[in-house]
């Protein structure tokens, strides 16, 4: 690819990428949020028309016009969003737009025969081809999206994102799987934030900035400190800043929490102003379904909840009004509205005190929020554009934006760095320790935090304790100088 | 690096005239439809009994249309509102025909009934359908059945009122949050609302009709009159009391939907129903509400409808709910939810009457007012689709 | 399958007639119901009386009439919606069939025994005959017509714009705007025709709804009394308008005469009798001169009850 | 550990019920409809012909509802649907009246003007607004206006064609992919073909009228009729032709969703259309077939209203869109799209026309009539909801 240039409206995605694949090799592809990397690989596989810049496959002018047409020059991309049709069954989904057929029926039998295949090449032997992907966990979806660029005999396959919901057992299944495919001869382009998954499975690098190539080389011979300076543009030193903490006063206790649809089956924590609680776990294990229920918003069957020592009984604006805030894992469907402005999204949560008797003002919405937008930072045209309009790691600040104007004191964070960039994941970093120490100088007492996340490094960088969940049990709470990745691991596949 | 700051500055200059060109974009259509019927029929059309007459008619489907606003910026649609104005001029007309309450008592009942339907659709939509159910079988064995059986009615309400709340919470524990899209409930509702209009016209009736003529005259039919006397002459003797109630309720709801938490969580729910949820917005209370106050609008423009046709009318105001979506739509509210705004649907609601008005003063066919009208829905919202294009 | 009707109000010689209006809303056909009714209950058979939800809908009133038949009714009392759509519906009937109010496209004694009604173009005729004599010296008129595709007002705008075409003077100066199937709809088409209106001397509407939306709208636009003004059908605002002068004449028909002579030709027909291929139940002005004719008030009270109110008392 | 196996199996045993039950349930609201008015009304109801005239009457809104079914399918609707059918039958009625071309011709003109209505709203649907445009421009100058101006059609259609080729690539070059929300192309089109069909009355005709009668008899109008001679009256004495097509066309609309790839590709569409665009479905391609072949199926209920009147009509089939809809919702489709069978449709039609048939039968009035109707579509449609909660 050379040259390659996109434009959306105002936003300039791509100004000039260069990117050369070689066959068999792995490629990384990495950059902040926003850098354009998914647009520079959707243009590749058709997604998106370029509009400028050259494209050869195999020195060969490519220009491909839709997905079809780069599929059938044999190129594969997994999207970064998850984009299965959940009404169909696996099969169907696995073959969609490339349907064996004679004349205008399908060729059932053949489907349901090479999808079993496919899906046995990533563990997944056990999945009727005939299931309704709706119903399959989020894990298993995306496990399926992989099936679906293996159909096929792809020449070049893209990978955006892969891992952002698998759990350790299936990046491993995957890995495995790229080593066989590279060594047919495939070459593959991996985009992921997680830059010891980049240093684990990939040969070479392209690093992206502001829709430009700014750096490339070979993974095994640039140290990760080096990589990640050039992605951001400056050094992070010091990615997980942790400052004196002092624990104040219990302000969220949680005892023997059960959820009406089963998850969790018993969770009990208790969580005090400046600290910060992490809640490890396999995928599935239950810490979205908690969180959910502390916060009101999954039914809970028995357990009591109390916030500064009183009970509450969890609704969402009953959280919010005694100081709790909650943040989404899964910003699209539930975190945010993708049509409403900045300032509307960050404000919804508390529009109390934006305007004269009761009201609402729109300049003070923006006003309210423009503080966080510069702190965060979240890179915008104006607090009152649409959430729509930013990258992926904008929104998740748009949303983290929500709690700080909320002005929470226990501040439940699922998954807060899900699919955003190193960069921003240090300044999400900083800000929660900054939380959890407070400003008394300035006034601003210490919060609590509680944090779930299925990157274990993060949770030891910025966690004082962590506490593990396995099936729906949360175990008991360990402080972090006095546990590992090894000993958490083991807890949670239920090992310990 | 100079000449960036001057492409940066004119890229500002450009990207705020967009931004106005947008704004006003609804106005220009407005505009442009004004323009070409004075065109071709010059003085005819440009007079002022003519431009008041527009404003008048536009009345009842305007108010209409305030209403299905709030209710499509929530996500949802009313296709049950020309029912509704039918029922309501038909409950007015009946109070007023056969009591001798006052006329305001009477027009504060008619737009309870249309507050009560849109109660029972909210509650239908938000999941409470076994409520509404246990309500209706309640208000039907206490007012209807059991006193067809000859009870009276001091014992046949109470008893209604046991069936209904032993309903209510037998519904409770059984089908609970029942949700079911606003398209179907309202459908439904549509014919359910026009058969209780018509129904309105039997009950208690020597001779069942579906139009009720009061013969009492009130100051519900002064609404669309034109006063050339009395102290607010100034303004009446230019625009009836249902025009400024158009223009006070329009901008009434403008600010509710700009200013007020509920509006603003009217467009958090149209545009994810779940972060409002997670916003602690109760979506439940919120649509209840919507589907009320919306529907109690279009119960306005019944009280209207009986101004203006002097009478209650059960088989009045057929379709009118495609028409009133029409011009919440042609103002730039989206069907999906989270976009729209009164002041789009009051430019809509008046772009598809000076259509109507200018093609009859043109004289055109009828077939032919019907194609035009049909193409300017389209083609309003493929220009407003236009300017809602990023502008590049 | 025949005469095991439900219901069973005294079927005295077990007789059941299917009855299908072409409503069972408005008040002239509720009129007409009451007319069938009574001759029904005075002879002891049984009614079956089905319409459309909506007035103009043929299609459904073609399955209505085929639905009836299953009923195993003795005979058929049709209102056609549309002249051609109902014949086959009807030949294929297989019970004896008497026309009402519309016509049918068919052959009297082939297709159905006979018709009671009023030739609607005769009505249409007459209200022309009526509105011309009573203009002044502005002889150009305004047809505001129904809606499309309906027969029965179709004639009486076709009557109306024959009669008036053959008198010296007059001229019809807007024919072609449709009132709609509403008084809002006929009330607004009006007002936005005001200045074809105001420069007419006379109006004429062909039924109901589009009368009552035109007196709605010359009150409103101070030309009531100003123009003459000929409706159709009665109703309490139309007369009520009568008596206060803005309306110069209402053509009606016999809506309940119409009913009760249609139950009687039938059972005519199924005693053997022979009966007439037309019964005419005609069609009257009434003006102010004529509203104290108890023959007219009763008539006028076969639409509404209401009207009373604003009778004058009956002369006798 | 056995005693959890057990438990499982039992579950497995209780989730295989629950999938039969939610397979059938549109079955069950069947049979329970029917079942109720055989209860009410014994053999008056439940006799041959009754049965049979059933059938026959839901014959239009039936075939209309299979072609609405994909157009839902796919995430779509139409709201024209009325508004063919009267078109169709006017197309028709006008062949055989001023024509002497044959019946069959007639029918398949008839249909491929109902197909070209589909083909326009497909085509704006996807984005083609100044496509369509271009050649409804292109039809206007050289069939009506040019010729007006006194232009031979030699000289006329050739300048047509040039105006619509020349607009359509101007189109092209200045507003490429103008999406529009099928509500409200159909809506506008609903306007549109109703004056389209009004104007085949009045085009090149003496006295312009809404009705053709034509003076042929043809194959078309025994189409609903019994017929007990002949070499198919073993079956054709107990269902009319109308019948057999609805099933036949039942059946293969059936498969082809079943068992091609057109009719996956529709589900795709419906369920996720992002995806099924990047797993390479041409979604332009697909929806213009999904509408073009939805609103032919609304052309063959119009060949059967023609039928079954006798005549052309541009007034009949007014409301029919919200039937429609209603009859496919009933039958378990979703209105956001992805959902829906033909069974269920076919159900869904069956039960709307049992519910009208036995409410005449039991002689209610009209009122009641419409308030039961539209209880039945909010009741069937929570039922449905009810059986698609996921299985604890
Ligand atoms: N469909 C679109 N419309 C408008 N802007 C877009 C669109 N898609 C992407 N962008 C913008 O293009 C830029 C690049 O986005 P892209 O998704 O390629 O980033 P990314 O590197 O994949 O980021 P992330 O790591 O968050 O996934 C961003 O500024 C984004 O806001
Ligand atoms: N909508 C749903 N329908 C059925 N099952 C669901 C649904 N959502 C989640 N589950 C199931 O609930 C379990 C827990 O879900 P989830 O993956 O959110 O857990 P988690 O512990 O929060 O994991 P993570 O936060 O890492 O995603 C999984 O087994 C999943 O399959
Ligand atoms: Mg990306
Ligand atoms: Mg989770």
């Amino acid at each position: 690819m050379r040259g390659v240039a996109k434009a959306f409206g105002p936003t300039i995605a791509l100004a000039g990428v260069d990117l050369e694949v070689a066959p068999g090799e792995v490629h990384a592809l990495i950059g902040e949020n926003g850098a354009g990397k998914s647009t520079l690989m959707k243009a590749l596989a058709g997604a998106h028309q370029p509009d400028t810049g050259e494209m050869f496959l195999d020195g060969k002018p490519y220009t491909p016009d839709t997905p079809a047409a780069g599929r059938d020059a044999g190129v594969a991309m997994i999207y970064q969003e998850l984009s299965l049709a959940p009404e169909l069954t696996v099969a169907e989904n696995i073959f969609l737009g490339i349907e064996p057929h004679i004349g205008p029926f399908l060729k059932l039998g053949e489907m349901r025969r090479r999808t079993k295949e496919a899906l046995a090449q990533i563990g997944l032997d056990d999945l009727d081809p005939g299931a309704i992907v709706g119903t399959l966990s989020n894990a298993k979806q995306q496990l399926v999206e992989i099936a679906r660029a293996l159909i096929f005999d792809c020449r070049l396959l893209v990978l955006d994102e892969p891992t952002s919901s698998l759990t350790a057992k299936d990046i491993e299944k995957l890995f495995k799987l790229i080593r066989t495919l590279k060594s047919r001869g495939i070459s593959i382009v991996y985009i992921s934030h997680f830059l010891e998954e980049i240093n684990e499975i990939t040969d070479r690098f392209t690093v992206l900035r502001d829709g430009q190539t700014v750096g490339k080389g070979v993974t095994a011979d640039t140290p990760t400190d080096q990589i990640i300076a050039m992605m951001v543009g400056r050094d992070v030193k010091d990615l997980y800043p942790r400052s004196e903490r002092t624990p104040g006063e219990v302000v969220l206790e949680v005892s023997g929490l059960a959820g009406k649809l089963g998850l969790p089956a018993n969770a009990t924590l208790s969580l005090r102003r400046g600290e910060v609680l992490g809640v490890a776990g396999l995928m599935g294990a239950g810490r979205t379904e908690m969180a959910r229920c502390i916060f009101g918003l999954d039914p809970v069957r028995e357990g009591t909840i109390k916030v500064g020592g009183d009970p509450l009984m969890p609704r969402p604006d009953r959280g919010w009004k005694r100081g709790v805030g909650f943040l989404s894992e899964d910003r699209k469907t539930e975190g945010l509205a993708t049509e409403l402005s900045i300032a509307d999204n960050t404000t919804l949560a508390r529009l109390a005190g934006l305007g004269p008797a009761g009201l609402v003002t729109p300049g003070n919405q923006a006003r309210a929020c423009q503080p966080w937008i510069k702190k965060i930072p979240i890179k915008c045209f104006s607090a009152h554009a649409p959430v729509s309009s930013l990258s992926g790691g904008n929104q998740q600040k748009v949303a983290i934006a929500r709690l700080l104007h909320a002005d929470c004191d226990v501040l439940i964070l699922d998954e807060p760095t899900r699919g955003i960039d190193v960069g921003s994941k240090a300044q999400v970093y900083k800000l929660i320790d900054d939380l959890a120490q407070g400003d008394p100088e300035r006034g601003i007492a210490p919060k609590a935090v509680l944090m779930i996340s299925s990157y274990l490094p993060e949770l030891l960088g910025t966690c004082d304790r962590i506490q593990v969940m396995c099936r729906g049990v949360l175990g008991e709470s360990h402080d972090i100088d006095k546990t590992d990745e090894h000993k958490i691991m083991m807890e949670a596949t239920g090992a310990a | 690096m100079p000449d960036a700051v001057a492409t940066q500055n004119q890229k500002d200059v450009l990207k705020t005239l967009i931004a106005i060109l947008i704004k006003i974009a609804p106005f220009i259509g407005l505009i442009f439809v004004w323009l070409l019927f004075w065109s071709q029929l010059g003085s005819r059309f440009a007079n002022v009994p003519t431009q008041t007459e527009i404003l008048l008619q536009s009345t009842i489907i305007g108010i209409a249309a305030l209403g299905a606003t709030i209710i499509i910026i929530a996500g949802g649609i009313d296709l049950s509102v020309g029912s509704t104005i039918a029922m309501v001029s038909m409950v007015l007309a009946k109070i007023l025909h056969s009591t001798s309450m006052s006329p305001t008592l009477a027009v504060v009942l008619g737009l309870l009934a249309a507050a009560a339907c849109g109660l029972a659709i909210g509650a239908m939509v938000v999941g409470h359908v076994g409520r509404v159910v246990a309500v209706v079988v309640g208000l039907l064995a206490g007012m209807i059945w059991l006193p067809q059986q000859g009870l009276g009615l001091a014992l046949s309400i109470p008893i209604g009122v046991v069936i209904a709340v032993g309903l209510w919470f037998l519904a409770g524990l059984t089908i609970r949050d029942l949700k079911l899209a606003p398209f179907i409930v309202t459908l439904g509702m549509m014919g359910i609302i026009r058969g209780l209009a018509k129904m309105v016209g039997v009950y208690g009736n020597e001779q069942a009709s579906t139009q009720i003529t009061p013969s009492r005259t009130t100051w519900i039919d002064k609404l669309n009159a034109f006063q050339n006397e009395g102290p607010f002459s100034f303004i009446l003797s230019y625009f009836p009391i249902s025009v400024l109630l158009f223009a006070g309720l329009a901008i009434a709801m403008a600010l509710m939907l700009r200013f007020t938490k509920f509006g603003r969580h009217i467009y958090a729910i149209g545009s994810n129903e779940e972060t409002a949820r997670l916003c602690g917005v109760n979506i439940a209370r919120t649509k209840i509400l919507i589907y009320t106050l919306g529907i109690a609008l279009a119960g306005v423009a019944g009280v209207l409808l009986f101004a203006k046709i002097g009478q209650g009318n059960a088989t009045e105001a057929v379709g009118y709910e495609l028409a009133v979506i029409a011009a919440v739509v042609i103002g730039g509210a989206s069907l999906s939810g989270g976009e729209g705004s009164i002041l789009g649907t009051v430019i809509g609601a008046l772009i598809m009457q000076i259509v109507i008005v200018g093609c009859i003063k043109m004289d055109m066919d009828n077939y032919v007012q019907e194609i035009i009208t049909g193409a300017i829905i389209v083609a309003a919202v493929a220009l407003d689709q236009l300017r809602h294009r990023r502008p590049t | 399958l025949p005469g095991c009707g439900g219901g069973g109000n005294g079927a005295g010689d077990g007789k059941t007639l299917a009855f299908v209006p072409k409503s069972r809303e408005h008040s002239f056909w509720l009129a007409v119901i009451r007319g069938a009714e009574r001759a029904a209950e005075e002879k002891s058979v049984e009614l079956i009386i089905q319409s459309p939800t909506q007035e103009s809908d043929v299609a459904k009133q073609v399955d209505l009439v085929n639905l009836l038949r299953t009923e195993g009714a003795d005979g058929l009392i049709l209102a056609p919606l549309n002249d051609e759509s109902l014949l086959r519906p009807a030949q294929e009937f297989g019970k004896p069939v008497v026309i009402m109010d519309s016509p049918l496209a068919g052959v009297v004694g082939e297709d159905f025994e006979s018709f009671v009604g009023t030739e609607n173009k005769a009505a249409g005729v007459l209200a022309g005959e009526t509105l011309a004599a009573a203009l002044g010296d502005n002889k150009k008129v305004v047809l505001l017509r129904y809606i499309e595709g309906s027969a029965s007002t179709t004639q009486r705008e076709e009557g109306f714009l024959e009669s008036v075409g053959g008198i010296d003077g007059v001229e019809v100066i807007s024919s072609n705007q449709y009132a709609g199937a509403s008084v809002n709809s006929a009330q607004d088409k009006a007002a936005t025709l005001a200045d074809t209106i105001r420069e007419a001397g006379g109006v004429f509407t062909p039924n109901q709804p589009s009368s009552i939306g035109m007196l709605n709208f010359l009150k409103n636009s101070g030309l009531a009394g100003e123009v003459e003004f000929v409706a159709f059908d009665a109703s309490i605002k139309l007369v009520e308008g009568l008596v206060a002068g803005h309306v110069t004449a209402i053509v009606v028909q016999d809506p309940e005469t119409m009913g009760y002579n249609a139950v009687m030709t039938m059972l005519d027909v199924l005693d053997g009798k022979e009966v007439e291929p037309h019964v005419d139940t005609g069609a009257i002005v009434v003006t102010q001169d004529n509203l104290t004719d108890p023959r007219v008030q009763s008539i006028l009270l076969a639409y509404d009850q209401g009207i009373k109110e604003h009778l004058p008392a009956a002369s006798e």
